[in-house]
């Protein structure tokens, strides 16, 4: 395991997938005919052939040391023959033909810390991004935040007691590295104050044109200051994105008090029944207070409860807010709505009611 | 590395809890690392001052390529020298993100020489992401990673790493090959994912049927979604069981809820008019053993989903309503070259395609890559009357 | 802020050694600045894009984009690879003396 | 006048067929007035230019107003030189346009004394609209309408004549007394009537229920729809009888396009959720013996619709989902000042309100005019994360 | 009947509607019970009271001269007690009571040219506009396209015939003073060269920065010429929409050749079912062709039968096309789509189709 | 195009009188189109008026808004109706020697 000096290859592209495919696949690739929910985190896919394939899914953190990469890796040996994947939500599968394998599997994973669960009308990993682990830009952390939120929501990964897939997703700012824009509920961190220009550096660093190109609100000018040319920010005009941060480092925005978190309902993107949506406003802005992130792991509760209780089988979030409405959301989930919920950037009339179609019973 | 350890009473709360633990992970790589350890320690000064530590992203990379690593330095590298420096490399995972033990136990022995030991598996793009190491690791990692059989993924304004479902491999669903399928475009697109040469980013995500199970409609500027064009293929004796046995309650629950009304149940014959059915999927995700998608399948072609900045966020808009999905998948390699070349030409630094085709127009863009205009690519047809007509003088 | 030495010259540099100092560029600053990119000599083919970028960035504030680059000096994106390894933002544009490249990443 | 006639054998055309003619009007007039026996002039030869003779819009009126006359010039006087002054005057209808046959009389009497002896029964805002007269002819025709009990409708930026349907005065679903507000506010108002002193025109259209037979909701800068907060009143035996009279398929004609899917119908009892109906009148609609309105009446009060120039065209919307419409109407009266007010302040020349809402953003308008946010007013919330956070620095 | 000079009075507002209500609305204002549509043209309400109103709706041409408008007043004196009303479309209606005046009004409207009929699920009269006969806008005549239609449709005026109410509009032009944008079926004049500026006009009769802000597209911008301040267009920005020369005299648009009408369908405003919708467009041209627009004619008149031919009962214009989806429609209309029907103005991505609903066998 | 006549002075004017002219205008064609609107002689109130949308207008190219004449002026729009019968836009304009205002009709 020495570091030798190897010829230079470049472009070689991943391996092909089909060295890491189980024989069971390789033998019923394309010829799968029917699969159903085991239990909670375990699926059965039956083959034309008859063979079945059990897919066993765990919980991981995403953030993973070798060591555990490791560790599912000799589960995998013992397990699985060796083969396993991953999500496009980051659990870990293992691909299990043998079907004794797979109570002995999940009581080691539970073991071990990776629970399984995460399938069928459950809360499954939450998709999610850097945070103050890696990221410059960040205005909360992910890995706390979605620690939290998920160990209170736990029982709904292991349980397949919801009315339908419940999909949470968290960004850490407005990039938004992951599918907050449409998640069934979704946690995105943002900052609340005008960012705040270097002018010393600036000039050296940046690229003006570029930094004023990049405010979707036009709230950057270039400005002249000690005679060195610089932007200035109009304050009233700017919503906070972080863009121009983004493309800038002479340019500064976290906040200690006034960084924080926002609530995004009803999003989804498969095109089961209603067409992929949007995620909307919920709540506007909760504290950063770790490490526990209590504010922010009671509202995405209450939301859930709230949900739980009152939609019916196979209504995701978004479906279910559109069939009793935005009014009687806001007020079963104990929610006030504010100026900050009505949409005032470039389509926001699109979004006023224009109709006369209003349910004036909204306690009914 | 005992030295190194510090004191992070805010994120020992985080080991707490039923919920695999992120911590737990940082402090397991510690034990080998000092650049984890000064990443937990640093992190848990982040849980004290509610601000992150990162300085404005660096751009280091390896040579040749113009992608593949995030450069990081942090602002107090006084007190975390270790993770002064802390880039991440991207590497490009295999399709459908299968492994073999092998496969990961590799990876693990390159990250655990060069780098902090501590991954993400994976990155929200899809690749497998290294986290945290120092510039002159760079070249070595690299080239241990293609010795390995790896390649890095993408970063900057590239075609970035593609990803895609399981599909065929386990889906019985999935109305294309999408593991083939990425994988074909991966390797036909090496230059395009290693040296940055777009206005913007590219990502392609690939789902084999319209459940979407990568998100591809959100999160791709090139989103392959399977379908089919004939009639959902129906067992009738699968249906009556799932009307007998208890499961299903195939008037609430099935046609009721099917988005097109096409569906009619009088409590023994199921029929369903495929000619207004807009391929939902839900039918067949209730009834699995029952239902099942068509026979002549493909996909429908979206373009442009991305997140909020600078327009807003937007979904992929339809540019192709059906196309078969055939090595060597000419037909997509030609719509894809043609759109990069015109948003090549185009398009304006950091403007993503889908936010290019809302500035020129759909009916233009379609016109200079060569598609003709169906009803299908729109909800509904123009409401103002604001029309260019191409009207000689 | 680091340092770096260009013959008698000490100019201030960020992390990835970009110089911070766009007035103190000259050939000489390019050529040590170039040494740093894996590019021994400086040839002709190289003056061609380090002073299209220069020129871009002096007259529109802003590096071209790589296509431009690629358009105006004749250079097939490959070739400038061949030029500068690391490429037209972390290699190029750091000889040229321009900011580094942001937002592309 | 004789003289006058010229030959029209392309609008002769028009007078064949089944419609009313309006040629044959035009024909009639011109028997008596040389002004329409030149419009029939001008009008034929249009039909074979194709293009329309009249020059850009004059600006004439009567003393102490600034609107109610639309001046015209034509480009070929020499031609048709009693056109030559072609002006239409608008004349404020009663509301509801009921007439006595004798109030219509007296309208002709003056026409016929001081203009073409043309009109139109109504012009597109509600107006009795006469057409084509003569600058002189104005003060006379003012004061012999005033004398006659009638007044000059809108023009310019002003508040144009309010209209409304018939209402209580012969429909059973009128909400609130269309007629009695119409009038009410065409008084109250007559100086911003009369005297344009907004940004851009300012209309008004009142309708007794949700099926809006003045089409308020996409022709008024504000619109009244009446509705009702309660259940909707139904009469059991009315509905048996509609079930078993043949003419309504309860299920598939009034349950099934229930749009809030509200209702339920067991072939016996008819049942409906009161609290999600979105009170679209359908199902009274389709039974009007056994459905109406509930008897909390009053209006949903929504703002902004207009033709698409210069944004785009635009619907209402909500800003009070209910309010109580009873005489004197104050807190109406107070709610149009305060968007008056706002508007007058700080809209643009020519920009209506439903443009100027948009461009401060509804939140801030609400504030500005001092009512509360509800989440009526919208059809979701916003989906992008740009939010102007008023947080203290 | 001589014209005296009389004292100027003003701002005294309209005459107060109840001078011409008849008795029996007056009566029973405000309590109606039900109604019924006797016949075409024929309404029945009845009062609590148990008192019944006719209303008998007849066709008008809107342009009226006096002389008709006296014939209705003797007609009102002669079956309806001198009582009669206009309704928002344009059409009259005698408020009759004696129900057996109904059958000889009706005939007498029918002798003098004037139809009745309109109610219920028919097509009433076309919301319209001034055209040729007064505007200076007008990229095509109202009263003529108008007449030439209902000319057609007119079956579909005397018999209830249809899946539900059908709503036509005609506007002249852009300015749409009808409800053009929220009609079942529109016909909309329109424009399609660049206006011409009168440079040496200009200087003397515009204000140049209201001409400029006019442009929806912002395609106007100031410019100098003979050293006089004027504007000039930039032809490939212009859509032609006459805003400009809504605000500048010294600017024209007409053109024999170029204007023509658009046919646009599935808008109305009601709140019956479906929330109010825009009409969409259907033909984005269609040549001026007087005295009889054949082609505009021929292009109304298939819309219709092909939607009475599918629509459900219930189902207006835009319901319908909403349910089938617009490529079912644009088929079997036989009208081809093309990028003109894409929208590419502000919104336009909010109708991109952002899923993968597609109807994948549009012949069925 | 129909003429006007301020004593010795030949105007051209459009239908609805308002000068085409401006550079022609004076204080004596005010007068003269004043009295073509029922103004017969311009008080000091009138100037104010008249001045107001003079400089106005030449400051910005366009008439003022009603509003703001009235804000900016002290008078009332009754008042200014008053003083000018035929209105701001007809009368007050016209006199000033403005363009036509347009599109508010
Ligand atoms: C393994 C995975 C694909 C992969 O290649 O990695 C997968 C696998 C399956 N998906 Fe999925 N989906 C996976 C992510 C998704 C996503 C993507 C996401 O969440 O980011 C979606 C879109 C979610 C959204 O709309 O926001 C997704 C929407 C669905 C749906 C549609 C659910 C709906 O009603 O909207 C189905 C159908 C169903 O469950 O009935 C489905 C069904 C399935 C089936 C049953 C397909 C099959 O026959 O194998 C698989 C098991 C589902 C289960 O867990 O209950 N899968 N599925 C992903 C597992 C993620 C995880 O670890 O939890
Ligand atoms: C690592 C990753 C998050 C993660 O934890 O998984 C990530 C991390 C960053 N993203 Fe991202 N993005 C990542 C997936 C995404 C996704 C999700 C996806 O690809 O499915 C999105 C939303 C979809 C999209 O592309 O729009 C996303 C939208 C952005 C944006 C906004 C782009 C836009 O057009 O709106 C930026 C800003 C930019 O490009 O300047 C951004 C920028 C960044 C940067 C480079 C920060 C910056 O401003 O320079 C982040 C570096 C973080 C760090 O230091 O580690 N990242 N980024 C994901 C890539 C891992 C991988 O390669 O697998
Ligand atoms: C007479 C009438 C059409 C008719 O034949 O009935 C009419 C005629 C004109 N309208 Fe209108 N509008 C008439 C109702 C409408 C309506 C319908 C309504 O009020 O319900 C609209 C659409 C609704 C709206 O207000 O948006 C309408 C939207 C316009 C517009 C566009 C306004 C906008 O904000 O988009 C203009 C252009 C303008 O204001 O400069 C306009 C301008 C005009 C002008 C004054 C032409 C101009 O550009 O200066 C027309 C004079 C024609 C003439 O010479 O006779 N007219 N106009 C209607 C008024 C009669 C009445 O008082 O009863
Ligand atoms: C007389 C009039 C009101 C007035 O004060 O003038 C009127 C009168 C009635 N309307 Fe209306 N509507 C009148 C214009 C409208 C309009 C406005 C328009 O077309 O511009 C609409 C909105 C149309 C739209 O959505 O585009 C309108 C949408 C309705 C509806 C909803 C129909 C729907 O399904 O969308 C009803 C309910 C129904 O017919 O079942 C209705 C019902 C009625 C009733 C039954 C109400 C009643 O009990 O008296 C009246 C007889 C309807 C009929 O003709 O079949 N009325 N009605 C208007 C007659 C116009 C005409 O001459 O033809
Ligand atoms: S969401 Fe923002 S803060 Fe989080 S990883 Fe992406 S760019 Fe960084
Ligand atoms: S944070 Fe966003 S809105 Fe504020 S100035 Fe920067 S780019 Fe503009
Ligand atoms: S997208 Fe479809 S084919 Fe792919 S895994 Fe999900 S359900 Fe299966
Ligand atoms: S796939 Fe969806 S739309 Fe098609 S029949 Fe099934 S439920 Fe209906
Ligand atoms: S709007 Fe309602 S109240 Fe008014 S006439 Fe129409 S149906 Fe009757
Ligand atoms: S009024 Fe409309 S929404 Fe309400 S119950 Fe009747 S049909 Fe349903
Ligand atoms: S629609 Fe246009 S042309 Fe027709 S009357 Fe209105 S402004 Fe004039
Ligand atoms: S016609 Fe319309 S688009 Fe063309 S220049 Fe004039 S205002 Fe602009």
């Amino acid at each position: 395991m020495a570091t030798e000096t190897v010829k230079r290859k470049t472009d070689i592209g991943p391996p092909h997938y089909e060295k890491f495919l189980p024989p069971i696949i390789k033998k019923n690739y394309g010829k799968w005919k029917h699969h159903e929910i085991v239990k909670p985190g375990v699926l059965m896919h039956v083959a034309e052939s008859g063979d079945k394939l059990f897919s066993v899914r765990a919980a991981t953190p995403r953030l993973a040391s070798t060591k555990t990469l490791r560790l599912f890796a000799d589960l995998a040996d013992k397990f699985s023959g060796g083969h396993l994947r991953y999500t496009s939500r980051n659990n870990v599968e293992f691909l299990v033909t043998d079907e004794k394998q797979i109570e002995p599997l999940i009581a080691r994973l539970k073991t071990e810390g990776y629970p399984v669960g995460g399938t069928g009308p459950s809360i499954t990993n939450i998709v999610h991004t850097q945070g103050w682990v890696h990221c410059h830009s960040a205005a909360s952390d992910a890995s706390g935040v979605v620690k939290s939120v998920m160990d209170e929501l736990f029982p709904h990964f292991e349980k397949m007691d919801l009315p339908a897939k419940l999909r949470i997703a968290f960004a850490c700012c407005l990039n938004m590295c992951g599918a907050v824009h449409c998640s069934d509920i979704s946690i995105l961190g943002l900052h609340r104050r005008p960012p705040k220009v270097n002018h010393a550096a600036l000039p050296k660093m940046c690229e003006i044109p570029t930094t004023v190109a990049s405010c979707p609100t036009g709230a950057i000018r270039p400005k002249t200051v000690d005679g060195k040319q610089t932007v200035e920010i109009i304050e009233e005009q700017c919503m906070y994105c972080a863009n121009c941060f983004t493309v800038c480092p002479a340019i500064t925005l976290a906040d200690a008090e006034n960084d924080g978190c926002s609530i995004w309902v009803g999003g989804k993107v498969s095109n089961a029944r209603h067409e992929p949506m949007f995620s909307k406003l919920a709540i506007p802005f909760l504290p950063n207070n770790p490490p526990r992130w209590p504010e922010v792991v009671a509202a995405v509760k209450n939301i859930v409860e709230v949900y739980a209780k009152n939609a019916r089988k196979y209504e995701r979030m978004g479906e279910w807010i559109e069939r009793i409405g935005w009014p009687r959301f806001f007020r079963l989930a104990d929610i006030p709505f504010t100026k900050f919920h009505i949409d005032d950037f470039k389509h926001a009339g699109e979004y006023y009611r224009r109709s006369a179609h209003i349910k004036h019973m909204p306690e009914a | 590395m005992a030295d190194k350890k510090r004191s992070t009473p805010k994120l020992d709360e985080l080991e707490k809890g039923p919920w695999p633990s992120f911590v737990k992970e940082m402090k397991q790589a510690a034990e080998k690392s000092a650049t984890a350890a000064d990443a937990l320690g640093i992190l848990e000064r982040s849980y004290n001052d509610k601000i992150g530590h990162w300085k404005h992203g660096g751009i280091v990379g390896v040579k040749g390529y113009g992608g593949g690593v995030i450069g990081r330095y942090n602002d107090i590298p006084q007190d975390f020298p270790d993770v002064a420096e802390f880039h991440t490399v991207r590497v490009n995972q295999p399709a459908g993100w299968f492994y073999t033990s092998d496969a990961l136990r590799k990876l693990c022995d390159i990250w655990e020489r060069h780098g902090s030991g501590l991954t993400n598996m994976h990155g929200s793009t899809g690749d497998i992401v290294f986290l945290g190491t120092k510039t002159p690791e760079l070249e070595p990692i690299f080239s241990e990673l293609t010795e390995a059989g790896f390649d890095l993924g993408g970063s900057g304004s590239d075609m970035r790493t593609p990803s895609c479902c399981c599909g065929m491999a386990r889906c019985e669903w999935a109305c294309y090959d999408t593991m083939g399928l990425t994988y074909d475009l991966t390797m036909h697109y090496q230059d395009e994912l290693h040296r940055p040469a777009f206005p913007y980013k590219f990502k392609i995500k690939a789902a084999g049927c319209p459940n979407d199970c990568v998100a591809s409609v959100a999160r791709a500027d090139l989103s392959i979604i399977g379908t089919w064009r004939d009639n959902i293929q129906m067992n009738k004796d699968a249906v009556a069981a799932c009307a007998t046995g208890g499961k299903v309650d195939i008037g609430k629950d099935v046609v009721a809820k099917c988005p097109s009304k096409c569906m009619d149940w009088d409590g023994k014959n199921l029929s369903i008019d495929n000619g207004n059915c807009v391929r939902c999927m839900h039918c067949i995700n209730v009834m699995p053993k029952a239902l099942a998608p068509g026979k002549d399948r493909g996909a429908t072609i979206l373009v442009g989903s991305k997140a909020p900045i600078i327009e807003g966020a937007l979904l992929s808009a339809v540019m192709v309503p059906f196309l078969k999905l055939e090595a060597p998948y000419s037909d997509l390699k030609e719509l894809i070259g043609a759109m990069w070349e015109l948003w090549g030409e185009h398009g304006k630094n950091r403007e993503r395609i889908g936010e290019f085709i809302q500035r020129v127009g759909l009916g233009n863009f379609l016109e200079q890559i060569g598609l003709e205009p169906v009803p299908e690519m729109v909800t509904q047809p123009r409401t103002n009357p604001y029309i260019f007509y191409d009207v000689k003088k | 802020m680091a340092e770096f030495k260009a013959g008698d010259m000490v100019l201030d540099v960020d992390e990835d050694g970009f110089i911070q100092e766009p007035d103190k560029w000259n050939e000489k600053v390019a050529a040590a600045l170039a040494s740093g990119e894996g590019v021994d000599s400086l040839t002709e083919n190289h003056w061609k894009v380090v002073n299209y970028l220069r020129d871009y960035y002096l007259k529109f504030g802003v590096a071209p984009m790589i296509r431009k680059l690629c358009k105006d000096t004749g250079f097939k994106l490959n070739e400038i690879y061949e030029l500068f390894p690391s490429g037209p933002a972390k290699g190029a544009c750091k000889v040229a003396g321009l900011p580094k490249p942001t937002g592309c990443v």
